[in-house]
């Protein structure tokens, strides 16, 4: 069968320092994959590599089947995969509502086009919307995005990711800094809009990832030290002293 | 031969020359980020300070007092209006510096009036320091070299010996973590834009006699000081240093050499008449250019090494 | 014409980096124009100068000219850059086509671009200052009979202006003395260049002995101070050396530099154009250099009181091959291409004397004559085709 | 100021209510100011207006600091006027109208050329490039008199080719119609341009040009296209500045001019759509009027900019737009007062400074000339302390004033702003 | 140690703080609880003199109110801001450095401590700040502060994308702090922690306290928790 994404052998390294030691991951389409790991373990690197702001050292990402590393990020999101970033990266001086549609456009296959007018892209504006109701912006329409809390930048740095409607997402640590509460409401949301999608998402509150994910891969030193279903992992030894096996992590865990 | 010896000297000692013009640009514009287009007009008012002081109190004194009193206009000027717009980003402060050019060499018109002032090389130091192939090399250009270096070194022990130079560029993009961490920013960027204020002034004191002094000074050394930066890196002194000696030898030699594309051309079994199409390209000869060379130099610098010849970053 | 007042209005660079000489000549004109307007004037007509900056600019001399028509001037007056001069001329004309019975007649005292009394020739305007072919032709006319001088060497400004330079002083030269080389023929793009002894090595490679430039202004000073600072003291033949700030600039670098300037005039004279410079340095205590301002007034006046009116068109025809007796000979406004014929002079910059005792912005130097010429030695013919409109 | 990108979205009646009214402006201002000098300089102003719109188009909308604008503007002017000497010479048949679209395709020809290499880059590097480009050019122009006509220009006659109903363009009222007719559809155009997809992920590119890639965006064609576009209009004002002056020399490709366009632009106001266009009257005011009425233009310029970046920086638009704001929330009317007390009392000051600034150039240009300075009607004369004195104590005396009046105004201002925030929040909480 | 009476923060004309008061003694640890939004950041803004506010801000006994930043940081406050705000062009090394106060003076913590602390970021050290994970970039802004050598520690979330088991780290590492008699005001997110080492926990909600108390009686009080906490 073939894979939404699949990395093979997949290697990079800064300078001489090798931060990516061959990685292997195969992802079905349609999972939900929570990737969790140690700090600097190569998590955002990976997410790096995979959505072409690096380029390999060595090694392949496929996806869909087809060979997309080398590749600009622009023309991989045009393939279809779309990610959020860790430190919040959206467009500060444009409105919630200006954020998102720019994020539809070029989706909706309106490229440089400057002989139409965005008021009568029915579709793009419906669509930008819609998404400013899933994300439970639609109060803040016409608010510039550096006035937003924190809290409501992150929902729109998701926003602005899914809204190109590709079918892989990668989210980079989506619920860092919110309280629990809004941290549940935010699973949630993120089910909702990425339902029937395939999601690599970035965890380290482990109530977010046995929350969310279908499979967990474990990321340690650029390498995976396990790829499988939450029970397994969290029984698996080495998953333990490398990264669980801590009260936090269990709290966080039965909190749900 | 004798000829290219005596070029390469001109060479060195000019871009030692455009070294101190850009030296204090260096120090703002890579520290601060500041496009400060009156640097050129602070240049100018050190050479009419010391023109005035000269005659006071005499050369030496002036060396010191003009760089001062420009440093401290420059001071005054990050005080009360560069820092009010620091937070709008470099737009602005360009703008601010535009204006202040503007203002300085009307102001400059107003005191020593509109022609050349009669400022003159201290006798000591005038006469030829040797004599190369019949043709003297005069002493005060030896001075003018031997001061570009000292103030390389003084920017260099500035940037290496104190902090000054990471809490600017940290605070460029987090002043108030840095001011957290208990840094007096603003007071560390006025010191700096004084600093290259003053060090602009030097430059005309010694640059004013050199030459000529003259309102019209400023708009000589106008842009070709941001050239060197550029070219050189942004962010790197060791850069703008290579790149004005490059910059003065390449413009120097340049000035030596009439060959033209013709012979190029001709050489290529091309023949060219006086009217084939666009024959005043092909006719126009090195050395006729020469002076516009570094603009051409930067721009094939930016495009192929953006970063500059020794340059860090981008932009 | 008696007892009325001829507004002229002045177009120039009175702003930036030529606005010192404007300002210089701006002056003159007004000292000249008051000084007439006692008992020196047959006509009776008193003469009124007014500014307008064109800051330099040709766009901006054209922008100033329609505010002068606006205003009600029918003379306007402009010199420094032949550009400004030539999109004066041009817009001129045209408005006087466009609008006849509103004519304006333009008074060029300055610029010395050969083609504004040649292929670009007009009706309405009057050239007083002698152009670049005839300056050459008497430049060159001097250096023939110099022979020390064997091998050239020619620096001009990367421009019009100093093309042309380059050019007649080698068409003249090649006439004259076809056994001088030109060792260098060199342009440097004009106010770019801050040092100069890469130049002067040059033209010590090339083994001239005499120098020849257009330049002006900082391109010139600084020229002749590297030639100094390198101990290279060769004369050098020049235009613009008496121009405000120079002489000055020229001063500081003391005794050995030798330098020749041909000119239409110099400061020493005596007569009434010597009452001028001598009240003009009392009053302003600037240099008056402008001599061609002189000749202006003169002609005007002259015209209207010929024409018994102070209508322009009447005025032009009048000013057609005019002549009048002025401080070095008489003038003559040739018909053909409105090019006055004039006397000039070769003058070479030295401490002042008991002889010459005028002191060049009190340098305690001065340009003293060294050779006149009568006009017929440096005029030179014309290819103007001047289109005349019906008289009346 | 508070959003820095400005969205132009009132209701249709609105936007159709100010567009006819800058049609009918456009039409009747010629009517009003007949002389011959005001109308050159309503078609310069038109003129100015394209150049800076267009040059925003780089600067506000795509947040890309050109130091080289001119070079498109002037190419496209020599392009113009090459055409037209040939329309004179009879070679070539074309209505003298469409020549500054030709201008528009130099313009243009020229973005593509350059834009290919400049926009390449962005931020600090774009802004040497360009100022590095164009000096090469500005240099060049003055190299090849072959092609730029040297120090003299090129001149053409724009009374030529055919005149179809008796226009043929020499009064200069026909040629101010013609450009009027220019100035608003490019503006209509560049207007309608920031609200279509491309204006709009220009914008996106100004603000975060990472991002932009990932929502499936080249940044660099982006910026390319708004390059070109920028370019062309450029062009076109160029090819009107031929046809107005019947003459381009090198200055139109100066460095200087660049500056002009970047100067004035951010004056109006680089952070709204209108901005540019108060630039561009502003600065042919500036340069034509105010180096009319004073010898110290120069300094009198320098200050003002220096003012305003310092108290302004979102240009005269945003102190425009922040009183709209104010007004929509209807509490413009209690602030006019001030604002009349400002004025007067600002007045007092300026002409206390001017008479000074203008006794000083009087003394050190014209000394010997008489000590009278004419100033206002009534004569200074600079001889005397008394009118120094004079003039400093009005001066003072309105400073005096003016810093109370302000104290009163900021407390009043401050507290509207409060009101409007709350308001908003309270609509917001809708 | 630090008393904070009355104070009201602003944002432009926004008003954010209404009327904040609490106290921190000497070698404590506070925590400062509450939703996204309630204030919490602003408070510690508000005491490094970063917003503008009115009331008292008194730190050892002197108004600390209008005063520079820079110069409350040299009286002997340190923070931490929640967005991690590491100088990105900048070496771990000289990130650092940039921590210690007027150099030469000596401080209780030393390189070697820091590295000791995270050795990830030993082994970073000569890195471009801006390239560190974002873990790494949370415990390198600590250290930073720390070099600085404060009496006070305000800290912004710190745990914020840290590892569970680094989350724990940081626990044992306040500790320490404490144990060296260093106060500390704790603005978190996750109750974690924040329960388990903190001598005080404060709520805030919608800009004022709502809530004093040790963590027992807080875990205790359920209807608080769930008014301005969470489930
Ligand atoms: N451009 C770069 N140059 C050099 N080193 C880099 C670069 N980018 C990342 N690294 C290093 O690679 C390592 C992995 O970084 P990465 O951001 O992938 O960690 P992570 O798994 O996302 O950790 P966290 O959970 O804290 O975000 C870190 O040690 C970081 O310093
Ligand atoms: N720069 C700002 N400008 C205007 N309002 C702001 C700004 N920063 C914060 N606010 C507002 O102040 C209120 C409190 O913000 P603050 O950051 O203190 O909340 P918090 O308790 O730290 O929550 P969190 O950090 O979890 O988002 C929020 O409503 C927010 O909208
Ligand atoms: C200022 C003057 C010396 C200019 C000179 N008349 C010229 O034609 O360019
Ligand atoms: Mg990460
Ligand atoms: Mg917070």
């Amino acid at each position: 069968m073939s894979f939404a994404l699949e990395l093979k052998d997949l290697r990079k390294s800064f300078g001489k320092t090798e931060i990516i030691r061959g990685v292997n991951l195969a992802v079905t389409a349609g999972e939900r994959v929570a990737i969790i790991g140690p700090n600097g373990a190569g998590k955002s690197t990976l997410f790096n590599l995979i959505s072409g702001r690096f380029e390999p050292t060595s090694g392949d990402v496929l996806l869909n089947g087809h060979r997309i590393n080398g590749k600009r990020p622009f023309e991989i999101n045009r393939l279809g995969l779309s990610r959020s970033f860790q430190i919040t990266n959206i467009f500060p001086k444009l409105s919630v509502f200006e954020n998102l549609r720019c994020g539809v456009l070029w989706s909706l296959g309106y490229k440089y086009t400057f002989l139409k007018f965005l008021a009568n892209l029915d579709d793009a504006n419906e669509r930008a919307d819609a998404l400013m109701k899933m994300i439970r912006l639609d109060r803040k329409r016409d608010v510039l995005a550096i006035n937003l809390t924190y809290a409501e930048q992150r929902a729109l740095e998701i926003g602005v990711t899914i809204a190109g409607g590709a079918n892989v997402i990668l989210l980079d640590e989506p619920t860092a800094g919110m309280s629990k509460s809004e941290t549940a409401r935010f699973i949630g949301l993120i089910k909702e809009v990425t339902a029937g999608k395939t999601l690599l998402t970035v965890e380290h509150d482990m109530g977010v990832v046995f929350g969310l994910a279908d499979k967990i891969a474990v990321v340690v030193y650029g390498e995976v030290l396990a790829f499988d279903v939450p029970e397994a992992v969290r029984a698996n030894q080495r998953v333990q002293e490398a990264y669980l096996g801590s009260s936090v992590a269990d709290q966080q865990a039965g909190g749900h | 031969m004798e000829f290219y010896i005596i070029s390469i000297l001109n060479g060195l000692s000019y871009g030692l020359l455009l070294f101190m013009l850009s030296s204090g640009l260096t120090l703002i514009f890579s520290m601060m980020g500041v496009l400060n287009f009156a640097h050129a007009s602070f240049y100018m008012l050190g050479a009419f300070f010391a023109y005035s002081t000269t005659r006071v109190i005499g050369f030496w004194p002036a060396l010191i007092i003009s760089p001062l009193l420009v440093g401290l206009i420059g001071a005054a000027f990050e005080r009360y209006c560069l820092r009010r717009v620091h937070k709008f980003g470099h737009v602005p402060e360009l703008l601010l510096t535009f204006g202040l050019s503007y203002i300085l060499v009307e102001l400059v018109q107003l005191v020593w009036g509109r022609g050349p002032v009669d400022y003159r090389i201290p006798p000591a130091l005038s006469g030829p320091l040797f004599t190369l192939y019949g043709l003297q090399f005069p002493m005060y250009r030896g001075f003018m070299m031997l001061v570009a270096l000292l103030m390389l070194l003084s920017i260099w022990l500035l940037l290496t010996r104190t902090r000054i130079g990471l809490v600017i560029q940290a605070a460029l993009t987090h002043p108030q973590a840095v001011e957290s961490l208990g840094h007096n920013v603003p007071r560390v960027f006025m010191l700096v834009f004084g600093g290259g204020a003053a060090l602009a002034g030097l430059a005309g004191v010694i640059g004013g006699n050199a030459f000529v002094t003259e309102p019209g000074m400023a708009e000589a050394v106008g842009s070709i000081i941001f050239v060197i930066v550029v070219v050189g890196g942004m962010g790197s002194l060791a850069g703008a240093f290579l790149a004005s000696l490059l910059i003065g030898i390449i413009q120097t030699l340049a000035v030596g050499i009439d060959s033209s594309m013709l012979g190029g051309a001709s050489m290529l079994g091309l023949h060219i008449t006086p009217d084939t199409f666009g024959y005043a390209l092909w006719s126009m000869r090195l050395s006729q250019v020469a002076p516009i060379l570094p603009y051409l130099l930067m721009v094939l610098i930016l495009i192929f090494r953006p970063k500059g010849l020794l340059g860090t970053r981008e932009g | 014409q008696s007892g009325q007042t001829v507004k002229i209005a002045m177009i120039e660079g009175l702003s930036g980096p030529f606005g010192n000489v404007g300002q210089n000549q701006l002056k003159s004109w007004q000292y000249v124009a008051n000084y007439f307007a006692g008992s020196h004037n047959p006509a009776g007509v008193t003469f009124q100068i007014n500014p307008f900056d064109s800051g330099g600019s040709p766009q901006g001399a054209v922008t100033q000219l329609k505010a002068a028509i606006d205003q009600g001037y029918r003379y306007v007056t402009q010199g420094n850059g032949s550009g400004a001069a030539l999109a004066l001329s041009e817009a001129v004309t045209k408005y006087n086509e466009r609008n006849p019975g509103k004519e304006v007649v333009y008074f060029n005292y300055a610029a010395v671009s050969p083609p504004l009394t040649n292929e670009d020739c007009s009706f309405w305007h009057f050239r007083l200052d002698a152009d670049t072919t005839m300056k050459m032709e008497a430049l060159t006319t001097f250096m023939k009979d110099k022979p020390e001088v064997k091998n050239v060497y020619m620096l001009d400004q990367d421009y019009s202006h100093g093309h042309e330079v380059s050019k007649y002083f080698q068409l003249d030269m090649k006439r004259k003395r076809p056994d001088v080389k030109i060792v260098g023929d060199d342009y440097v793009p004009i106010g770019k260049v801050k040092d100069f002894s890469p130049y002067v090595a040059k033209i010590k490679a090339s083994g001239a002995d005499a120098i020849v430039t257009g330049n002006w202004g900082a391109d010139l000073t600084l020229f002749v101070k590297a030639l100094g600072e390198a101990g290279l003291n060769l004369p050098m033949y020049t235009y613009y050396a008496g121009v405000t700030g120079t002489p000055t600039a020229l001063a500081a670098l003391g005794d050995k530099t030798q330098v020749y300037v041909v000119a239409y005039g110099y400061s020493q004279t005596t007569g009434d154009l010597g009452k001028v410079v001598e009240g003009f340095k009392k009053k302003y205590n600037d240099d008056f250099y402008t001599f061609a301002i002189y000749n202006g007034i003169k002609l005007l006046d002259a015209a209207m009181l010929k024409a018994k009116s102070i209508d322009p068109v009447k005025v032009a025809f009048a000013l057609e091959g005019l002549q009048v007796p002025s401080f070095a000979g008489d003038v003559t406004m040739r018909k053909s291409d409105h090019q006055l014929q004039q006397s000039l002079f070769i003058t070479k910059w030295e401490k002042v004397s008991k002889k010459y005792p005028y002191s060049n912005e009190n340098t305690g130097y001065t340009f003293a004559p060294v050779k006149q010429f009568e006009p017929y030695v440096s005029s030179t013919p014309t290819s103007c085709q001047m289109k005349r409109p019906s008289q009346g | 100021m508070r959003s820095n990108v400005y969205q132009f979205k009132p209701l249709n009646v609105g936007r159709f209510i100010i567009w006819s009214g800058f049609a009918l402006a456009l039409v009747v201002a010629p009517l009003v100011f007949t002389s011959s000098l005001s109308q050159t300089m309503l078609c310069q102003m038109g003129v100015a207006i394209i150049v800076c719109l267009s040059y925003n188009m780089l600067l506000g909308q795509g947040g890309m600091l050109s130091f080289g604008h001119a070079v498109h503007s002037g190419l496209g002017a020599f392009l113009a006027i090459q055409v037209l000497t040939l329309v004179d010479a009879g070679t070539l048949h074309l209505p003298v109208s469409l020549i500054p679209l030709v201008g528009g395709l130099g313009g243009l020809a020229f973005a593509v050329l350059l834009g290919w290499v400049t926009t390449k880059k962005s931020g600090t590097t774009f802004a040497m490039i360009t100022l590095g480009i164009g000096e090469l050019v500005a240099a060049m122009s003055l190299m090849f008199p072959g092609v730029f006509g040297g120090e003299g220009g090129i001149s053409g006659d724009r009374v030529a080719g055919l005149h179809p109903l008796g226009i043929t363009f020499g009064p200069q009222i026909q040629l101010y119609y013609l450009i009027a007719i220019y100035t608003f559809i490019c503006t209509g155009l560049m207007f309608a341009f920031t609200g279509t997809p491309l204006g709009r992920m220009l914008n996106a590119v100004r603000d975060n040009p990472e991002r932009v890639e990932f929502v499936g965006y080249d940044t660099q064609k982006v910026r390319y296209f708004a390059f070109l576009i920028a370019g062309f209009f450029a062009g076109i004002s160029g090819g009107l500045a031929a046809l107005n002056f019947e003459l381009v020399t090198s200055e139109v490709v100066s460095s200087y001019r660049s500056g002009a366009y970047l100067l004035f632009t951010f004056l109006g106001g680089a952070t709204f759509f209108f901005g540019p266009i108060i630039g561009g009257i502003l600065m042919v005011l500036a340069t034509v009027v105010l180096s009319e009425l004073t010898r110290a233009w120069l300094l009198y310029l320098g200050l003002v900019f220096l003012f305003m970046v310092m108290y302004a920086p979102g240009g005269i638009a945003s102190l425009i737009m922040m009183n709209v704001r104010v007004a929509s929330f209807g509490k413009l009317r209690p602030l006019l007062l001030h604002y009349l007390a400002l004025a007067a009392t600002a007045f007092v000051v300026l002409v206390g400074a001017a008479a000074l600034i203008e006794m000083v150039y009087h003394v050190q240009l014209n000394a010997g000339q008489g000590s009278g300075v004419p100033f206002m009607g009534l004569t200074l004369d600079s001889s005397s302390l008394a009118s120094w004195l004079g003039a400093g104590f009005v001066m003072g005396v309105g400073i005096v004033l003016f810093e109370f009046t302000r104290r009163q105004f900021a407390r009043k201002w401050s507290a509207v702003q409060e009101y409007i925030e709350k308001e908003t929040k309270r609509r917001e909480a809708l | 140690m630090l008393k904070i009476d009355n104070l009201h923060a602003f944002y432009g004309k926004s008003h954010v703080l209404h009327g904040v008061s609490f106290e921190v003694h000497p070698g404590e640890i506070v925590a400062l609880l509450g939703r996204n939004g309630s204030g919490r950041s602003t408070t510690a803004k508000a005491i490094m003199g970063l917003v503008h506010c009115e009331g008292s801000l008194r730190w050892k006994d002197q108004e600390t109110l209008g005063k520079k930043a820079y110069e409350i940081a040299h009286s002997g406050i340190g923070y931490v801001p929640e967005s991690r705000d590491i100088f990105p062009r900048l070496t771990v090394q000289q990130n650092l450095l940039l921590g210690q106060k007027g150099k030469g003076k000596g401080s209780r913590w030393s390189f070697d401590d820091m590295y000791r602390m995270f050795p990830r970021l030993k082994e970073r050290q000569n890195t471009e700040a801006g390239v560190l994970s974002g873990g790494e970039q949370q415990m390198l802004t600590l250290c930073r502060t720390l070099m600085g050598d404060p009496d006070l520690i305000i800290i912004d979330e710190p745990t914020e994308g840290l590892a569970p088991k680094i989350v724990e780290l940081v626990g044992e590492y306040l500790k320490t702090l404490k144990e060296r008699g260093i106060s500390v005001l704790l603005i978190e997110q996750k109750l974690t922690i924040a329960m388990a080492i903190s001598d005080r926990a404060l709520v805030m909600g919608h800009g004022s306290i709502v809530f004093q108390g040790t963590p027992a009686t807080l875990r205790a009080n359920n209807d608080i928790r769930k008014e301005w906490l969470e489930v």
